[in-house]
């Protein structure tokens, strides 16, 4: 490319890190770990769980994108490719789980109006009537 | 002003000539791949407006019997199918943007020539498995966007479904597919000094339509995967009695349908926004706007997906949150409409059938996008949705809209493809008709769902005071379809006895125009330089500092000019196995389909055997070069790398519905085995190994990047031998479940369960492939300094994989006592 | 006086705020410029009437009050004093020795972004909000931190100094963009929570008549939706600010490493 | 040439809008003509977003007119009048009229579904079970009534329907009464209205439900109190006893004990089939086959027949009655008021 453009960023391999960091990230990695499975097996930390999990589960995370997989040196453009979907996927669990959240709250069966429901059991039952198969457009 | 300079004879090979049948099949020209889609396009585009014809006779009146009921509902979902994946999309995307996106941007092909093929090939592959219901088992039959649970087997019996289950998945991989290419295309292989902000209109839309496809398509592939094993293997995803529910179906879709609007009409956009300023002889007015407005929509058409849900009952938050983000996109649109015009204001027109399309477009998508607030306005959406009005609606947005738009590129581009021109006289008697046609089969529409008529139906009551209308709309049909008929007779009379097109008849403002109609195969002989938006009319008429079109005319001479060497220019070579590959993938699912599991085996071995011969291909092992003069990459970052990157991206949306999927499913599992089966303390060993393996792959890079080959072999050996006990153990895990009870189809915890972790260990096992072909070159000796970044694209992979396992590892195992929804 | 009312640390906080600006300004002896001053009395009005108006509702159980004080603190009044604060004022102190290192990495985009994000969830989990509620000195210290991690949030984007620099423009909305990711975790869960999160928003009267779970809602989609539409606005501006930038005709080779480059009608108009 | 084609598709624009005021009598299902609160508050939004969106049209054609026909040229005839390629204040100007005018759209969007989608039932609200079948339709009363594709509703009370689906999604729509709600399998939604006009709103499903979607119809009748109490009445009272005067009568009473009919549908007394609609008192309806057909005694007969042939894909199979014995089987269903 031309200066332009290459001015915006210069990717240089040499400024990858070396075997130090690829073993101090694996350490880090590794004491997260162990941090999030001890958070999982001590009860008193339960209330706290999801928080805290989220929390180092990110770090590991961020630590292999940035270092393992280079981000932090490859420039802002190949973060912008990983962060924008990552993004929508973050709105789609949030989203997801609030709109069933509510369905679960709001659009179970009324207890109240649970009268015995005759036809609860038809279309099971009705899956050997030869009529029902056949009037299926082949 | 400078008059128009005339053009300089060029006496180089058209992409057309040459090859023969063979040439065809193999080709992995941009340009070929590209005609070779327009002409599958075109078949189908007559194909489903045949079918839409049809049901409009047999909505002349209350009691035709044109069409069965289950005709009737098989065409319209094939109208609906058809005109989305096999039509539209393929035009604006497999055609128009395949053709111009290296045209446009300066580049001699795109990123990846041979995935193009691989992607028209299947998308020709799955347009036949779409259709294939009309030799066996009937065509699919429960709309394009197909809601669960009539999809499942039991109220959907037959193979029909089963047709368009697999059709579509191999329609989305090869538009996932093109997605990635355009996108690493566009952002890697620009000329010289085309800025983002000199990227022509049409270039920024189809950047951003890419980013789209990315992330849009992988919730329709999982949703279309859950219903497949649903259809295949017996789960339950959207089976009420084992606590799942239909509505999953509706989210992931339309996660994937609102975006999939705006992939059909942000190029739509983008062709109007090239046609107009060439025919006005102005700039486009308010570029950055324009440019910025195409980012907005595509944003926001992730946060809108609900307003195709208002009447499913999500309650009133969410309805009002998805009506407030639904009616923002219209400011951005409104924004484009008004340049438009803008451009078109104080204008020197040329009033050509391609511009004809383009008014007419402006004006019609105007009136889908203002009905189109109404549906977002959710207590009127509930009057609208699923009646007419919505036909009328998403009519006048995907044809006046998108296929206006198609037409005006059609016609304004064609003298470019081809190298003749379109007769002007029958184009323009095809707008009128088309014009005409469509506003009498449309318009009326509206009026007939405020009256009450729904959608689907294939016959009416006589009392409902819907009969006139409906054969107003029939005649209109027609006429519509004679506009057609006089665009396909413009086609042959062209070829034919057309006239030569010069290269450049409208005066047009791009660089596409700066070369011979039709172009070489290689496109560009030396890569053009860009000053400015508008790169071509500033070398035609000057803005301070331009060369001038002689001198650029010069550069671009002929061969027998001094400074052009064919030689210099390397085109990748033609390929037969995307062609093999795509067949393959198209056996593999014929035999799912019609149960015969032989066929399966040998498509499965031809794919894998295509991808090792398609990788044997390249001059050097894992490289694919153009030009040496000009190496494809954006700020130094090479195209495979943002390839694989983008690929990351989308895997990203894919795993998240995933997670999601489970996270919801996990609390309304009904009875059997639930999280409490999970062994945390094998996982942790898992998750250990996992995260080692990472270890190991960046420690094998950087002795690769270093030169240390006997070190790069014993760490990627070791990256290999972690993968695989980490399978090992997700095998024991999986076979210990198994022996407790808990199967594939126990409960909608284990199915998706099973699912998820079973596609991050798919993930796994292709990994170890990869390193494994990687580290066979290594002990050939081919994996040296030179080709360290062949090693980094599947270290990328890998770490992507186990970043997923870090996520899945938290949410699924580690919080397995935390209640979902 | 009202103002003086109830908490009289704010008022005095923007007298000294103003007294250091101008005597800074004396000091050095430069003067900022119309434009600076003007942002820098802006941003001092919004602390004023964040900390006393909305103060007042946000204290009369208004939780959808309280979020947009939360947003004023955090997505405009650092913006403005960033604008309304002249380079040469805070080059002295940022730049000296001892601080340097560390507005350094305080500015790192990666650093600034995960402090503000840190700050800002955190301050929105149940048990340190309802201490916020309760507490007032902790609710000042915590209004404090916002806007003092908020300026270093905006400082990639409007940094005054040249030494730290801003972000490429595309960055910059990168950047921006990931922001919306710890504000949707913050507000999706509030707004699409099905019980009231916060309790003290339940004890006591409630004000303008809202009902506490509306007004949670109201809250959750104000910062939702509000921080959302802020957001993109100030994309525009970037993105207006980008085009302008990469469109300017820039020589793109010397003419005398390829002769046909030669340029050759200099005087004739722009025109793209 | 543009501008008399769109003064011409205006003035058929007009002409097609007056003809959708002018009839809503003969056109039952219109949603222009609102007979409920919930249908009103949709229909007043519905002609607000309309104006709004009428509004942005003409400024759009005018100005589209004006730039195509006043402000440009033809190329040949000169250069462009201006080369401008951005205007700040006009780029403002359309980008914050619309966000305006959609402000006012919101507003009045997000006041109507908080309204409309109340969490409780009203007060005294009659409350009825809607439960959709491929494809027909079942109404379960509080107090025990149960019919099929007619459901009456009292005017002037507050109704609350909760929408069940027993096989997959269908959707709830009489367009008079007020919009769409889907009925989901496996999830309950409501609709809560107030009819205020007597009278006879037909309905259908609006979800693409399969083969028959287009032949799963409904009437709605909207009573007064007082006709609403008689019918009431009427449907509680039990099955009308079979006279035994008419013969042809009583041998349908006895044909039908003996059919097949009986594993599917319910006579109270007779049988307790629960596959298909009830049918004790299927004199009283207008209609059957989930409104496809007027309740005549030939219609019926025509349906026994070969359900099939005007309801593709029925469950109810073809009963194979030679022709008296099919006559007193429709002259004792007839007889169910």
């Amino acid at each position: 490319m031309s200066e332009i453009s290459a001015a915006h960023d210069v990717h240089d391999p040499a400024n990858q890190p070396g075997t130090t960091t690829y073993l101090i990230i694996a350490a880090f990695l590794l004491v997260l770990t162990a941090m999030e499975v001890t958070v999982f097996y001590v009860h008193a930390l339960r209330p706290v769980l999801v928080p805290v999990l989220i929390v180092l589960s990110g770090a590991k995370f961020a630590l292999v994108a940035m270092f393992y997989m280079h981000l932090k040196y490859d420039g802002w453009l190949l973060s912008g490719v990983f962060a924008f979907p990552l993004f929508i996927a973050t709105i789609l669990l949030l989203s997801l789980i609030g709109l069933f959240g509510y369905l679960a709250h709001h659009g179970a069966p009324n207890p109240e109006l649970n009268a015995p429901r005759n036809a609860s059991l038809s279309w099971k039952s009705l899956a050997s009537t030869p009529a029902y198969r056949s009037a299926s457009p082949r | 002003m400078a008059a128009q300079p005339k053009p300089l004879p060029v006496h180089q090979p058209s992409y057309l000539e040459g090859g023969g049948v063979l040439g065809w099949l193999t080709t992995i020209d941009h340009k070929r791949v590209a005609v070779m889609y327009a002409v599958t396009a075109l078949v189908f585009m007559a194909l489903g407006g045949l079918e839409a014809m049809a049901i409009r006779a047999q909505l002349w009146s209350p009691d035709t019997h044109v069409l069965s009921a289950a005709t009737y509902n098989a065409f319209f979902t094939m109208h609906g199918t058809t005109m989305i994946f096999l039509v539209v999309m393929p035009l604006l995307l497999g055609f128009m943007g395949n053709f111009l996106i290296p045209l446009q941007i300066g580049a001699r092909d795109v990123a990846f020539p041979r995935l193009n093929a691989l992607s028209f090939w299947m998308a020709l592959i799955a347009g036949i498995l779409l259709h294939l219901g009309w030799i066996r088992g009937g065509l699919p039959d429960a709309g394009w966007f197909g809601y669960a649970n009539l999809t499942e087997r039991y109220f959907s019996p037959g193979l029909a479904l089963d047709w368009w289950v697999v059709g579509l998945l191999v329609s989305g991989t090869s538009t996932v597919l093109t997605g990635l290419n355009f996108f690493t295309t566009i952002i890697a292989m620009r000329a010289p000094g085309m800025t983002y902000m000199r990227m022509p209109m049409f270039i920024w839309s189809l950047l951003v339509t890419s980013i789209l496809i990315l992330i849009a398509f992988p919730p329709l592939t999982i949703g279309l995967i859950f219903l497949l094993f649903d259809r295949f293997f017996d789960t339950h995803f959207y089976i009420v009695s084992a606590g799942a529910t239909p509505i999953l179906w509706q989210h992931l879709f339309w996660l994937f349908g609102h975006p999939e609007v705006y992939i059909m009409a942000l190029p739509a956009f983008g062709i109007i926004s090239e046609v107009v300023p060439t025919h006005s002889r102005k700039p486009l007015f308010g570029y950055p706007m324009m440019a910025y407005s195409i980012v907005l929509i595509a944003f926001l058409s992730y946060g809108v997906w609900g307003h195709h849900m208002f009447a499913t009952g999500m309650g009133p938050v969410a309805d009002s949150a998805f009506a407030i983000t639904s009616m923002l996109i219209a400011i951005p649109t409104g924004v484009k409409i008004f340049s438009w015009i803008g451009t078109i204001w104080g204008g020197s027109l040329r009033m050509t059938t391609a511009f004809y399309f383009a008014l007419g477009m402006i004006l019609e998508f105007t009136i889908g996008g203002l009905s189109g607030v109404m549906h977002a306005s959710a207590p009127v959406d509930l009057q609208q949705t699923d009646s007419y009005f919505v036909v009328a609606h998403f009519h006048y947005v995907l044809f006046g809209g998108s296929m206006f738009a198609i037409l005006s590129g059609f016609y304004y581009w064609w003298p470019k493809i081809t190298g003749t021109m379109l007769s002007e006289k029958l184009g323009k008697w095809q707008f009128w008709l088309t014009i005409i046609g469509f506003n009498a089969t449309f318009f009326p529409m509206h009026y007939l769902g405020m009256w009450g008529m729904p959608r689907r139906i294939y016959t009416y009551g006589a009392d409902m005071g819907w009969t006139h209308l409906n054969q107003f709309e029939t005649v209109g049909a027609f006429i519509l379809g004679l506009g057609f008929l006089l665009m396909y007779i413009n086609i042959f009379r062209s070829l034919a006895v057309g006239e030569k097109a010069p290269n450049d008849p409208w005066d047009g403002r791009s660089l596409e125009w700066s070369i011979p109609s039709p172009p070489p195969a290689y496109n560009f002989a030396t890569i053009p330089q860009v000053r400015g938006r508008d790169a071509w009319w500033i070398i035609k008429y000057g803005r301070a500092g331009s060369r001038g079109v002689a001198a650029y005319m010069a550069a671009q001479a002929s061969p027998s000019d001094q400074s052009f060497d064919a030689a210099r220019i390397h085109m990748p070579a033609p390929s037969i196995f995307p062609l093999v590959m795509s067949l393959a993938i198209g056996l593999m699912g014929l035999g799912l389909i019609i149960d015969w599991y032989r066929i399966i085996v040998i498509g499965a071995v031809a794919t894998i055997l295509s991808i090792i011969g398609m990788s044997f291909e390249y001059p050097g092992f894992g490289e694919e070069s153009h030009d040496p003069e000009h190496a494809p990459s954006a700020g130094g970052i090479d195209v495979r790398k943002i390839g694989v990157w983008s690929f990351i991206g989308s895997e990203c949306v894919f795993f998240a519905s995933l997670i999601s999927t489970f996270i919801v499913y996990k609390s309304r599992s009904i009875g059997g085995p639930g999280p409490e089966i999970l062994n945390i303390p094998l996982t942790s060993l898992s998750t250990f190994i996992l995260l080692m393996s990472s270890l190991l792959m960046v420690l094998a890079l950087a002795a690769a990047q270093r030169g240390d080959q006997r070190w790069e072999k014993i760490w990627l050996a070791g990256t290999i031998s972690f993968g695989l006990i980490f399978l090992g153990g997700q095998v024991y895990e999986f076979t210990s479940f198994y022996n407790e009870g808990m199967g594939l189809t126990t409960n909608l915890f284990s199915q998706s369960f099973f699912v998820l972790v079973g596609f991050h260990g798919a993930h796994v096992a292709i990994g170890v492939l990869w390193l494994s072909v990687l580290l066979g070159a290594a002990m050939l000796g081919k994996l040296g300094k030179s080709r360290a970044l062949s090693l980094e694209l599947a270290g990328l992979y890998w770490h992507f994989v186990d970043v997923v396992w870090i996520v899945i590892f938290t949410l699924v195992y580690l919080m397995q006592t935390v209640k979902g929804a | 006086m009202e103002i003086f009312g109830e908490h009289p640390s704010v008022p005095i906080g923007v007298a000294a705020l103003i007294a250091l600006y101008l005597g800074a300004s004396r000091v050095i002896g430069r003067k900022p410029t119309r434009r600076q001053a003007m942002w820098f009395a802006l941003a001092m009005a919004a602390i004023l009437y964040t900390h006393t108006e909305l103060d007042e509702l946000s204290d009369a159980r208004i939780f959808a009050i309280h979020m947009l004080q939360h947003l004023v603190q955090t997505f405009v009044i650092p913006p403005l004093l960033l604008l309304g604060t002249p380079g040469w004022m805070l080059r002295p102190i940022v730049l000296s020795r001892p601080l340097k290192p560390i507005f350094r990495l305080l500015t790192q985009p990666a650093v600034a972004f995960l402090l503000f994000s840190a700050v800002f969830v955190t301050a929105h989990f149940p048990a340190i909000f309802e201490r916020m509620c309760r507490d007032e000195n902790f609710h000042i210290f915590l209004h404090l931190l916002f806007m003092a991690s908020g300026v270093l949030l905006w400082w990639p984007i409007l940094s005054p100094v040249p030494e730290m620099p801003r972000l490429s423009y595309p960055a910059q909305i990168l950047y921006l963009f990931l922001l919306m990711i710890p504000m949707t975790a913050v507000a999706a869960p509030i707004t699409l929570a099905t019980g009231i999160i916060y309790p003290w928003y339940t004890e006591g009267a409630h004000g303008w008549g809202l009902l506490p779970m509306d007004d949670q809602v109201l809250g959750g989609l104000l910062m939702w939706i509000g921080q959302g539409s802020y957001l993109m606005i100030v994309f525009t501006f970037i993105f207006y600010q980008w085009s302008r930038l990469d469109d300017r005709d820039i020589p793109l080779m010397p003419a005398s490493a390829r002769p046909e480059f030669r340029v050759l009608n200099p005087q004739s108009r722009a025109n793209g | 040439m543009i501008r008399i084609r769109s003064a011409a598709r205006f003035a058929s624009l007009a002409a097609i809008a007056l003809a959708g005021c002018a009839s809503a009598s003969d056109k039952p299902m219109t949603t222009l003509s609102p007979k409920s609160d919930l249908a009103q508050w949709i229909y007043r939004l519905f002609i607000q977003v309309t104006l709004w969106d009428a509004l942005i049209f003409a400024i759009v054609v005018v100005a589209f007119i004006l730039a195509l026909f006043v402000f440009s040229t033809r190329v040949g005839e000169a250069g462009p009048a201006s080369t401008a390629a951005s205007d700040l204040t006009l780029e403002v100007a359309w980008t914050l009229g619309p966000a305006l005018v959609l402000l006012m759209i919101s507003i009045p969007t997000v006041r109507t579904i908080f309204r409309t989608q109340g969490e409780h039932a009203p007060e005294g609200a009659l409350e009825i079970r809607v439960i959709a079948h491929q494809w027909w339709w079942d109404f379960q009363y509080p107090d025990g009534i149960k019919t099929a594709n007619e459901l009456h509703l009292p005017s002037g009370r507050s109704v609350r329907l909760h929408l069940e689906s027993d096989d997959i999604i269908h959707s709830f729509w009489v367009p008079q009464l007020g919009g769409k709600r889907d009925l989901v399998p496996g999830q309950v939604n409501q609709i809560t209205l107030v009819a205020n006009t007597p009278g006879m709103y037909p309905g259908q499903c609006a979800e693409f439900c399969g083969l028959s979607h287009a032949n799963m119809r409904f009437r709605v009748f909207v009573d007064s109190p007082a006709d609403f109490a008689t019918w009431q009445t009427s449907q509680l009272a039990g099955p009308v006893s079979v006279p035994p005067d008419r013969q042809l009568v009583m041998d349908g009473a006895r044909i039908f004990a003996n059919s097949p009919c009986t594993t599917c549908h319910t006579i109270q007394g007779v049988s307790r089939g629960y596959i298909g609609p009830e049918l004790t008192h299927f004199g009283s309806r207008s209609t059957l086959a989930a409104g496809v057909l007027a309740n005549t005694p030939d219609n019926v007969a025509k349906w026994i027949t070969d359900p099939n042939e005007i309801k593709p894909g029925a469950n109810m199979p073809p009963l194979l009655l030679a022709g008296p014995k099919r006559d007193a089987l429709v002259a004792y269903l007839e007889s169910l008021k």
